[in-house]
């Protein structure tokens, strides 16, 4: 089943038997990112366990985060669904009094077609605690994309101006860089600003990463009014018709349409600042949007491929295959192919073309300036077929989930986890050199071992 | 619906898949929709496994469920039989597509028409049961579907082996300690002159099965699993079966007579009494620490004992009688088995507690402060918290739990890793409270902040000062029992003559 | 060599061939208790590794003592041991700046015949800060006698009373009982004290102990006007002509006399406070001396012997033998006596008649009132003809060093280290249940370990 | 004089002891004062010895100095010779009585003249030589004697063993691990199919020594203890020595291999080359440890390695070439042999550091911040301080160098527990980081105290707010970089723009 994509990208599409993360896993990341949340995952052992395994040590440190465990009382609908969330509510209520509950949807509540979002409302009226629902189920996503559908609930929930008093207050990003300026100077600072449309940008970011890009911006005289999501539910960003949207991440579809046409935003169709072509291109897109002439931007970039020369030395002219697991592979098979790196193939959970049109188009071009024939893009892939294609390749390294590293390790292939660009600070200018530093490990660490002289251990 | 933060035992898919995983040439597939499949993520990195886990997910997505999943179940098996010639296949759902109440059964007969491979379907509830029930109860029905498929093909061996044998049920996949253990028992097998008919599942074919008759008994180490197959077993061909954990020297020494006594039933005339001797006194250090002076100045201290029943029990018996240790309470989370775990450590603890809530366990700890725990990693963190040092002897599975070096807890060289594990635990809380008490010597805060808040009583000046004199680590037991005493007394003004005074009473 | 004791008890003495620690272990609790000392070990390697490993972890805590290590040129005498010492000693001054160097001498000073009494007070003049000498070697004393050495050195420096203008000040002990008090409440305390002369104890306790000491005495009225050592080295208590003294240790004889003969101070000559029947007995002897009738002190010993009445069920009837290293073997001999317990041998490293005749008579009464024969005192004892005895009587358990423990353990005898009732805290009515928690803890842990089946592991 | 609060190895006559009390039957006379008798206990202790340490105190006090101590010695010495009829008796003076400069040689003579035991005195400057010096040489003194007294009794055996043997020299008591290193190289020799002929010192007997010659070669594992025995087999006989420590896949394998050339020049014909293979695919685990995505994380961290000669050439070796981790510093405390060190890690590390005063190595460890360190008991406890954690992997030893588990350093069970020791000490700081990364992030203090203090530049409020968002155990780290960068660049008010940017310039 083959499509045509733009720039007659090749994209296949397979039986979808590949191994990735739960959706739900996003409540790792999303929990931390947002303080005053709490989230709660409506399903059953196997969501638990998983989170548990998957999460690791974070379970002891007390996290906002919880599992409704459905029992078989709950499957057999002998229970009250909503008695049942109520109790479990009021107790989180109790113990930990959060701004927010965001209830997370498993494959689970989708069969036994429980009506969370029917069940929400009456019970944010009765409990005086918002609650937010997201479908971060099994059976419509991957991994990544849990984040999608939070973020596009909580879309749903930012302010609009009318309904906030004083915005200065609700934007904590400002406010953090204003924090013990004195009122003229803010002011003054303000000038630094073109006059734009409002600016709102969205994905989870680190908070590092957020004063990053956002400083990023100032460079060029662009103001972000906010982001989505926030530090804090209470701050989420104002939102309003007619206000510019731009989304940080590949994975964010279903936000990016939620803004659009709910919230009448404007998308601003970018490739995504990973790497430094990917931060150019986007901060790019951004001031053309404005109508703002870039400042040193073409130097920005070229100063930060200066900085990797050392890593590129190590990866140019190596073959790297992406299983497909986060949906972070275009962009990173982007960015390497920049570096001088030769991709075979792009695994990719789900391709969203409209969203990703900008990204798409910069990987063609990007192959068309570095002579790389255009890189197979195999949607829902077969992780057997994939293995058989890796087998015969025989590629450089291999970006893979973790339920393969270790094998093809065995069988003397470099790999990388997927899941680590995840978690990894991989945007804006300055973390370049961070993607790069992962992709080398496991070529820095098997040249380092080269004295060993055993390749293969199966 | 259940709050739930932690559990101790994982859903019963995994105890299925870590059954079917633990043979060789068997392949499981989940019929689960995307990112169920963590169980291969799990082997993979846990056990370092250097292949490719053999289960493969047939994902069921909104695509799926709307046609029915019938199609491409029986097409992931038939694939697989053709890709990886599996001797047998089994196909499991996970919690989620067990509500689908499809008849899986019939996909099993479907694709089996097709295939050169055996397959089945894992008969478990995966609402009533958890991990552990489900790997006893998969164990048990690939056990009993080889035998009757050997008795109708006329294939069964049930003559014994001329020399006295054994099969050692119940060693798996992700089991805690499970591979060294597993080495370890053969090891003393091959001590006393029995020879290993067959280790099951643990790098088991399904071919060997129809051979298990032949072994003069069957030894279940673990409680958990292999109880199902080690009795069904029984029941068919009468084989005795030995269930006691060698774990400790004592319960080591039982399980061996337990074995002397089954053999010499059956005709041997064994008699391992010399080697229990050389072993105890000899080659295991561990009588010999239990005497030694280290381990006396462990006489009396307090734990608490956490985990499984075969781990809890086990160690709940060598810390108070081989250890002299003071266990204050005990506790397991196989609620579903509580009564043999109460009857094991009858006498032994001052307390038994079970539960799966971890809650409960966090509080029973810090309620009694003990000098050590040995629980699960949870109990490790809870430790972390209170200062209190951890040996952790129970799953839910680590990637600690997986050390390179050979460390099993089972025979007798388990008991010298024990004896480790038990004198660590103890002394590294030790030399952390000593560098408290000679490291902090020249900045001790003079008033700890916070010391009285909330309480009807009033520490006087010098009864601050001298509370204050007290270790950090013991500082916290002294006021309480002093306020205790105080209030037992009528005395609202705690000065250091009610200090001292409160000391004497408790005669501590 | 048979010697005749007071009430006909049988001292003998062995070869001398016997294992205790080194006098200088000393060092151990003494820089802890006067906590603005530096100690000063001058001698060789092998004192400084016997330091090391006897104490074990504490010397990672940046510890406040510290070896002068001799090298070749200091024994060879090509250094000028002035100089050498006053290197150091002024890096201590730089580094931690100490209100009193200790400079201990062993057994090597001895040997090269360092005239450490003749340099302390030229150096101490140069630079300032006050060096005490001890001489705490192994060829003239035993282990605990190593405190008896500072002690002794120390009780010289104590001040007069003319020397210092307000006495109260200097009492720490003293003010930490009034420490919040108003002026008149402490005046008004004054007043529950007798009419006395002034009483110093000496003897190293930890903190809480010399508490429970001195609230034990003020409930008969008896005030201490101070305690040698003193927690720092500037509250050294004053001494004068006709103080009355008393010790609470048996090894301090050298003290004593340091404070009968150069300060003129009465020493009350009467049993160590340890056990109830040993504690009654010295509140009784210092009450006697000033003349006081003792309150309820007989129901106080009679309280607390019944608060150790399930530790007695365990004792009464058995045996001990005592190789003999710490000089605390005659009192807890005397008090295991009283408890029930017989006696086989006092192995002991040295004994004074007269500093212990007091304590030496009440073993006799109390052999007399349980009816238990005159227990022989080994005096140097000769460790390998104890082990045959021990082999020959088998007793319930040895009291004995660390380094026969272990193989008396192995041969099925119980053993306890005579080293921890050193540092435990053993003194006074509130401690004796932590005798007999030390006394009974092989016995317990032998009983618990009954079921095990093997005595024997030799 | 030298100030001193730590020293990394023992005095002499320690040395002395530990190869006296080695020997099966031999005895220990220490010419001392009170109280220098602690090697008893510290090996009835630290080994937990059953038996009696065979090592006597004849005591020197203020009478025995006036007098004069040939006669206590002499009497002493005979007296053990009846009470405990050893074969030999070793006279030990300590640094105090090695002063009195008497004619120890004398009061031996005497004494052996009614003994049946050999008598000797050790022969070693006790103010020159440290412990690790003078065992080695009281080995050599040892077997020089009995090589001689043998010679003259015409009982030497010089004529090989038919098959392939070996002597193992320098297993010695209280040595770092030895008890399970013998075990293991005695497992490795006869997996080579090498028959041992010795070992030497631990557990001989002193009447085995004149066999000596019979091996084929020696085996030296450890640079410290056995080079000198080995040297003069070697100038003697022309027995062959083997010295290279088996420790790491590595240099476990150039060990055997170096075993093979000795063998085949004398005429066998082996081939150890599929053993290595084997072991090193197959049973060990560390090289498929390196290999793998656990350690594959650990590439390229900083570490620094301090101890004795071996043990921290060994295990720079094992963290460069085996596992890709980035060797800052290695350093030894075997200043008498340092040459030999540099030589080994030449170009494995990007300093040598040799010292045996602890205070510089922990200055060096905290100017290095690295990721873990490699060290002695010393190391661990700077590394608790500075909050890095720390593998011990040398002597000074300690109760926990003296595990009852199997924990055996060389050969390829060793490599199995370096690869746990290596993994956890990374893993376990890990956690902690994690920790503090997830766990404090609700009560997370605005500012640091005293992040500021006492610095000529100033940061701004937004600069430490974002200061202060890096989880801590890097935070000290950042701020140093930030605070250089800003000094070269000129900046005095560092903002968040300025902390980012000197992110970017280094590179991290």
């Amino acid at each position: 089943m083959t499509t045509t994509a733009p720039n007659a990208l090749n994209v296949e599409c397979e039986t979808g038997n590949y191994h990735t993360f739960c959706p739900i896993s996003c409540v790792a990341w999303l929990y931390q990112k947002i303080e005053d949340s709490f989230f709660l995952v409506i399903g059953t052992k196997t969501c638990g366990y998983f989170l548990q395994n998957a999460m690791g040590v974070m379970i002891f440190a007390e996290p906002r985060y919880a599992m409704a465990e459905l029992e078989e009382g709950d499957i057999s609908a002998q229970l009250n669904d909503y008695e049942e969330l109520k109790r479990l509510c009021l107790q989180i209520k109790r113990d930990r009094n959060p701004s927010v509950i965001v209830w997370i949807g498993t494959c689970t509540t989708e069969i036994i077609k429980m009506d969370l979002e029917g069940l929400a409302p009456k019970l944010e009226a009765e409990i005086g605690i918002p609650i937010v629902v997201a479908r971060a189920n099994g059976l419509d996503y991957a991994f990544t994309q849990g984040e999608d559908t939070v973020l596009a609930a909580m879309a749903a929930r930012c302010p609009t101006p009318t309904a906030v008093t004083n915005t200065e207050e609700r934007n904590p990003i400002q406010r953090l860089l204003n924090f013990g300026k004195k009122k003229e100077e803010v002011q003054a600072e303000a000038s630094q600003y073109h006059d734009h449309p409002p600016l709102v940008l969205f994905g989870s970011l680190p908070d590092p990463v957020v004063t990053q890009l956002t400083l990023e911006l100032k460079k060029q005289g662009i103001q972000v009014s906010g982001w989505l999501p926030s530090k804090r539910y209470t701050e989420l960003p104002v939102v309003d018709e007619g206000y510019y949207v731009a989304g940080v991440n590949p994975f964010l579809s279903r936000t990016a349409t939620t803004l659009m046409r709910r919230r009448k935003c404007n998308l601003i169709n970018a490739p995504f600042p990973i790497g430094p072509d990917g931060t150019r291109a986007w901060v790019e897109a951004l001031c053309t949007t404005f109508g703002i002439e870039p400042q040193g931007l073409a130097e920005r970039e070229a100063q930060t491929w200066e900085k990797l020369a050392d890593y590129l030395e190590l990866v140019r002219g190596k073959s790297v295959f992406f299983m497909g697991d986060n949906l972070l592979e275009i962009s990173l098979a982007r960015f390497l192919i920049r570096c001088g790196m030769r991709v075979h193939e792009i695994g990719i959970p789900y391709m969203d073309k409209r969203y990703q049109a900008a990204e798409l188009n910069l990987l063609s071009q990007t192959c068309a300036a570095m002579d790389h024939p255009l890189p197979t893009i195999v949607e829902k892939p077969d992780n057997y077929n994939q293995l058989q294609r890796i087998k015969a390749l025989q590629p450089d390294l291999v970006i893979t989930g973790m339920a393969h590293a270790n094998p093809l390790e065995a069988r003397g292939m470099s790999t990388k986890w997927s899941v680590e660009f995840t978690f990894a600070q991989i945007h804006g200018f300055g973390n370049a050199r961070d993607i790069l530093e992962l992709v080398t490990r496991p070529l820095r660490r098997n040249q380092a071992l080269a004295g060993l002289g055993w390749q293969q251990l199966v | 619906m259940k709050l739930a933060y932690w559990m101790y035992a994982g859903p019963a898919h995994i105890g299925t898949l870590r059954i079917a995983s633990s043979f060789q040439n068997v392949h499981g597939i989940m019929h689960a929709p995307l990112g169920d499949d963590y169980f291969n993520v799990m082997r993979s990195m846990l056990e370092r496994e250097r292949d490719f886990t053999p289960v493969t997910a047939s994902i069921v997505d909104r695509h799926v469920l709307a046609r029915g999943s019938q199609e491409k179940v029986v097409d992931n098996i038939t694939r697989k039989d053709s890709e990886e010639h599996p001797d047998l296949i089994v196909l499991t759902p996970t919690c989620t597509s067990s509500i689908l109440q499809e008849d899986l059964q019939n996909f099993v007969q479907r694709a089996s028409l097709s295939t050169t491979a055996d397959v089945i379907l894992a008969d478990v509830n995966h609402y009533r049961v958890n991990e552990l029930q489900a790997a006893d109860r998969t164990l048990d029905q690939i056990v009993q579907f080889y035998i009757e498929k050997a008795r109708r093909q006329g294939t069964l061996s049930t003559t014994k082996t001329p020399t006295p044998s054994v099969n050692i049920i119940g060693l798996t996949t992700l089991g805690f300690h499970n591979q060294h253990d597993c080495r370890e028992l053969k090891h003393l097998m091959a001590d006393l002159g029995i020879q290993v008919n067959l280790v099951l599942p643990a790098g088991a074919s399904v071919h060997d099965l129809a051979r298990l008759p032949q072994a003069w008994f069957n030894l279940v180490p673990y409680r958990e699993i292999g109880g199902l197959s080690a009795q069904y077993l029984a029941n068919e061909f009468g084989m005795p079966s030995v269930t006691i954990t060698p774990m400790g020297v004592i319960e080591t020494a039982r399980c061996i007579r337990a074995i002397q006594s089954v053999l010499n039933e059956q005709g041997a005339d064994v008699n391992y009494e010399p080697l229990i001797e050389h072993q105890t006194r000899d080659v295991s250090q561990a009588a010999w620490f239990s005497r030694s002076i280290d381990c006396q100045n462990l006489t009396g201290k307090k734990a608490v004992v956490f985990g499984d029943n075969t781990h809890a029990a086990a160690m709940t018996k060598i810390l108070t009688r081989e250890m002299g240790i003071h266990v204050v309470w005990a506790g397991t989370y196989c609620k579903y088995d509580a009564d043999w775990f109460r009857t094991e450590v009858t006498g032994l603890c001052d307390e038994v507690l079970i539960t799966d809530d971890h809650t409960v366990v966090g509080d029973a700890i810090a309620r009694v402060e003990p000098a050590a725990i040995f629980g699960t990693q949870m109990e490790r963190h809870v430790g972390k918290r209170l200062n209190i040092p951890c040996g952790v002897i129970a799953a839910p599975i680590h990637i600690q739990d997986f050390p390179v070096g050979y460390r099993p807890f089972l025979g007798y060289e388990g008991t010298n890793q024990l004896v480790d594990l038990i004198y660590n635990s103890f002394t590294l809380g030790m030399e952390d409270h000593l560098l408290e008490i000679f490291g902090g010597h020249d900045t001790k805060e003079v008033i700890h902040k916070g010391l009285s808040a909330a309480t009807d009583l009033t520490w006087t000046t010098d009864g601050l000062a001298e509370l204050n004199k007290i270790p950090g680590f013991v500082r916290g037991k002294v006021k309480r029992n002093t306020e205790k005493f105080a209030r037992e007394q009528g005395i609202t003004e705690i000065t250091v003559e009610v200090l001292y005074a409160a000391k004497e009473a408790v005669g501590a």
